[in-house]
């Protein structure tokens, strides 16, 4: 992805757009008929109580659980129809890191980069980002603890530059320098012109961070007032934004 | 799509360098068959000899069961079914990839089997074109059809017991073909294998026709 | 043989005048009655009026069922496979629960074919199995129809399920050919004891003819009546399967009254 | 040849019986069923 791509001016149609989106896990609707709509290089904060739907709600949105009924539509794709386009132009971090335990971090990170087509620059980039180009780097994943391989997982997001970040609970697990890490890659993020959602439980740190706040629980979902005026809206797209986050 | 499948192939044969449980375990163990049919059946009367072939593809047949499992096993780790699907690899990448990481251990295995027999059961290995094609068109056939039906099992609490219900029976014309056509390249009459290499080749293709079209949907669910 | 008792058995059911309660209705039981006198008719003419082979004796009345039970058996593969070829084309349930059906009935056709060729082996060879072509390939066609059987039984939801299954039924057919073709090879190579080379010693014609012909409407007509049968029992299990989504999606919307409790929380 | 009646007999009788068995295993799975499902989702009543 090539960044003037990205730093175009925000489009009018949002990145997301789901009306009455239901999602079935088996039988259990997990989304019950969510409505959401999110501008481009917004920072978006999901909460709500365990088994709300928040984790379902990120994985429908990178085109993982099929919305069966209802509208969605996520970066110009409509997930009811074809919801495979949306893929490679998403990042998911989610619980599980999908990593090989068998093979090491450097081994991980250029695997799934250059599956998606990323830039051997960039790979090294988002190693170095997240702390993983010293002693880690030839470490094989099994022997990582759960915070390294977070970074990981985050690496290999990071090298793949999604339009939409999806980050299911991405402070978990990290230690302080690793949470700064997060929070400071978000915002690089928003700036080069992607769109973050992230679901957290830590509302100290993630309130602070977000322009929205929307609140999930029985499956749908609930806007709630903004909790400090949003940077894109008020200057939008503007290079000014960055002085104010 | 070959950028895809030579990738997902680099990294399986990458892990298995790492791990090495393909040599440390499955070779050993398709030489522990090797000596148990030695065992079983009275070495001294010719009976091993004759029935050479088919023991060296029995031991194959389940080895490559082995190393099938084994393949599926490492991206049954949680949530690489959901980073297989984000990554932007081309399903049928990925089942090539899979066939040619599969064969070229089993290739590596055939050929330390084939030692193993010529030493154990002092056969007398001739017939070489006819033996090598029979290995490289069998040696497809077991992992294009095994990662085929492997993936239709995969994800499932009941992996390890379906699938060889599925695989052996398919398999059974590949068991038969390469036997008759080993003989009859160790019995000096290569003619007569020709045609089961033939019938081979048609499996192999059916089988990789249907991969490369049926990983996707098979891959996609839920 | 089935549907007529229409116990209205509880008042719970708005319409017990719809129907029977049962996958049967009128067309059902004339093709069931049909049956019914198509099996009286062939045991009347395969035991009693159809003469005995001068090779064979007697045992030459197995084959008026073992035969078309082996068509049929082969008829129900090909149906899977068609069944299953459709369903990833049309995305159709019908056409998956068709493939389903046919399935299981060819692997209880195929079981009643090997087990009567056994019994007809014992006099004719003096053993019960031999590795004959035909007997060998007919008992791996047994082992593939269990493998599709066993995938579309997963305990998963059923679009993977069938999608699983139908890529397995697919390949049903092209499997059974080239396991023919392979076993027919390995066996001519060595020896030709087939049923019918090594059995009958008179053409089979007349009386004996028209008894073959009246096992194949016979059994014909009985595994369209278990097909019809067999499809709507599928069809209700699905049904099953499928009904309460509704109901959860309004219990899980009533979930969200919790919602109060969240918005009070900073 | 008289013994051959009796290959006979049990073929034919383990044929019949399997298809009854069969049957009626199908009939007594569907009633029980059908009770399950509302009338207008079986198109056949």
């Amino acid at each position: 992805m090539e960044p003037e791509h990205l730093d175009r001016p925000t489009e009018a149609a949002p990145v997301v757009h789901l009306r009455g989106a239901v999602a079935l896990l088996g039988r259990f609707p997990a989304l019950a008929g969510v409505d959401l709509d999110v501008d481009r290089r917004r920072i978006v904060l999901l909460r709500g109580p365990n088994g709300a739907g928040k984790t379902t709600l990120l994985r429908a949105l990178a085109g993982l659980v099929p919305v069966t009924s209802g509208e969605a539509v996520v970066l110009g794709v409509d997930l009811v129809t074809d919801r495979r386009a949306v893929r490679h132009r998403v990042g998911l971090l989610a619980h599980a890191t999908g990593l090989y335990d068998e093979l090491t971090v450097a081994d991980n990170v250029r695997f799934w980069s250059r599956a998606a087509r990323a830039e051997a620059a960039d790979v090294e980039a988002a190693m170095a980002r997240l702390g993983l180009d010293g002693r880690l780097r030839d470490v094989s994943v099994g022997r990582l603890s759960t915070g390294q391989r977070r970074r990981t997982s985050l690496a290999c997001l990071v090298a793949r530059r999604p339009e939409l970040w999806l980050l299911d609970e991405p402070h978990a697990g990290l230690d302080q320098d690793g949470r700064d890490i997060v929070d400071a890659l978000v915002r690089d993020a928003t700036r080069a012109g992607a769109t973050v959602i992230l679901s957290s439980h830590e509302l100290d740190r993630s309130l602070d961070l977000a322009d929205e706040v929307v609140t999930i629980a029985g499956g749908l979902a609930h806007r709630e007032p903004r909790p400090r005026p949003s940077r894109s809206s008020a200057t939008p797209g503007g290079p000014t934004s960055e002085a104010m986050s | 799509m070959i950028h895809d499948a030579l990738l997902v192939a680099g990294k399986d044969l990458r892990l298995e360098l790492r791990s090495r449980v393909a040599l440390n375990q499955i070779v050993p163990f398709a030489l522990l068959v090797l000596v148990l049919f030695a065992f079983a059946l009275d070495p001294d009367r010719g009976l091993l000899e004759a029935a050479t072939p088919g023991l060296y593809w029995v031991a194959v047949l389940f080895s490559g069961l082995l190393a099938l499992q084994r393949s599926f096993s490492v991206e049954a780790a949680d949530g690489n079914h959901d980073a297989l699907r984000l990554s932007g690899l081309d399903p049928a990448g990925i089942f090539l990839g899979k066939v040619l990481a599969v064969s070229v251990q089993l290739l590596v295995l055939e050929v330390l089997l084939a030692v193993g027999v010529a030493v154990l059961y002092s056969t007398h290995l001739g017939g070489w074109p006819l033996l090598l094609v029979t290995v490289v068109v069998a040696t497809t056939c077991i992992a294009a059809a095994g990662t085929l039906y492997g993936v239709v099992a995969a994800g499932l609490r009941v992996r390890e017991t379906l699938l060889p219900l599925l695989l052996l029976p398919v398999l059974a014309p590949v068991l038969i073909g390469s036997t008759r056509a080993f003989e009859a390249a160790l019995g000096g009459t290569p003619s007569e294998g020709w045609p089961w290499v033939g019938l081979m080749s048609v499996f192999a293709l059916l089988y990789i026709v249907a991969g490369v079209l049926g990983f996707g949907p098979l891959l996609e669910e839920a | 043989m089935t549907t007529q008792i229409a116990r209205g058995s509880k008042g719970v059911e708005p319409a017990a005048d719809a129907g029977p309660t049962s996958t049967g209705s009128r067309g059902t039981l004339i093709l069931g009655i049909l049956t019914l006198v198509a099996l009286g008719t062939l045991a009347l003419f395969a035991l009693v009026l159809s003469p005995d082979d001068s090779n064979q004796g007697d045992a030459v009345r197995i084959m008026y069922i073992h035969v078309p039970s082996a068509t049929l058996a082969y008829t129900g593969c090909g149906l899977a496979t068609l069944g299953s070829i459709m369903y990833l084309w049309r995305k159709s349930q019908w056409w998956d629960l068709v493939a389903y059906a046919s399935a299981e009935i060819a692997a209880v056709f195929t079981a009643v074919t090997l087990v009567t060729g056994m019994i007809w082996g014992r006099p004719t060879w003096g053993v019960y199995w031999v590795w004959d072509a035909r007997l060998t390939s007919t008992a791996m066609l047994l082992l593939l129809l269990l493998g599709y059987l066993a995938v579309h039984r997963l305990p998963a939801e059923y679009s993977v399920r069938a999608k699983r299954a139908s890529i397995v039924g697919l390949l049903l057919v092209p499997n059974v050919i080239i396991v023919r073709q392979s076993v027919n090879w390995w066996r001519t190579l060595h020896q030709k004891p087939t049923l019918f080379s090594n059995g009958l010693g008179s053409k089979i014609e007349g009386l004996m003819l028209f008894s073959l012909f009246l096992g194949f409407v016979a059994i014909g007509l009985l595994f369209a009546w278990l097909l019809i049968h067999r499809f709507r029992l599928a069809w209700l299990e699905e049904q099953i399967a499928e009904e309460g989504i509704d109901a959860s999606i309004a219990a899980r919307r009533a979930e969200a009254g919790d919602i109060g409790r969240w918005e009070g929380t900073p | 040849m008289n013994d051959t009646w009796g290959y006979v007999a049990a073929a034919w009788i383990i044929v019949m019986g399997t298809f009854l068995v069969y049957a009626i295993v199908t009939i007594v799975r569907g009633r029980a069923l059908s009770k399950q499902v509302p009338p207008e989702r079986r198109r056949w009543s």
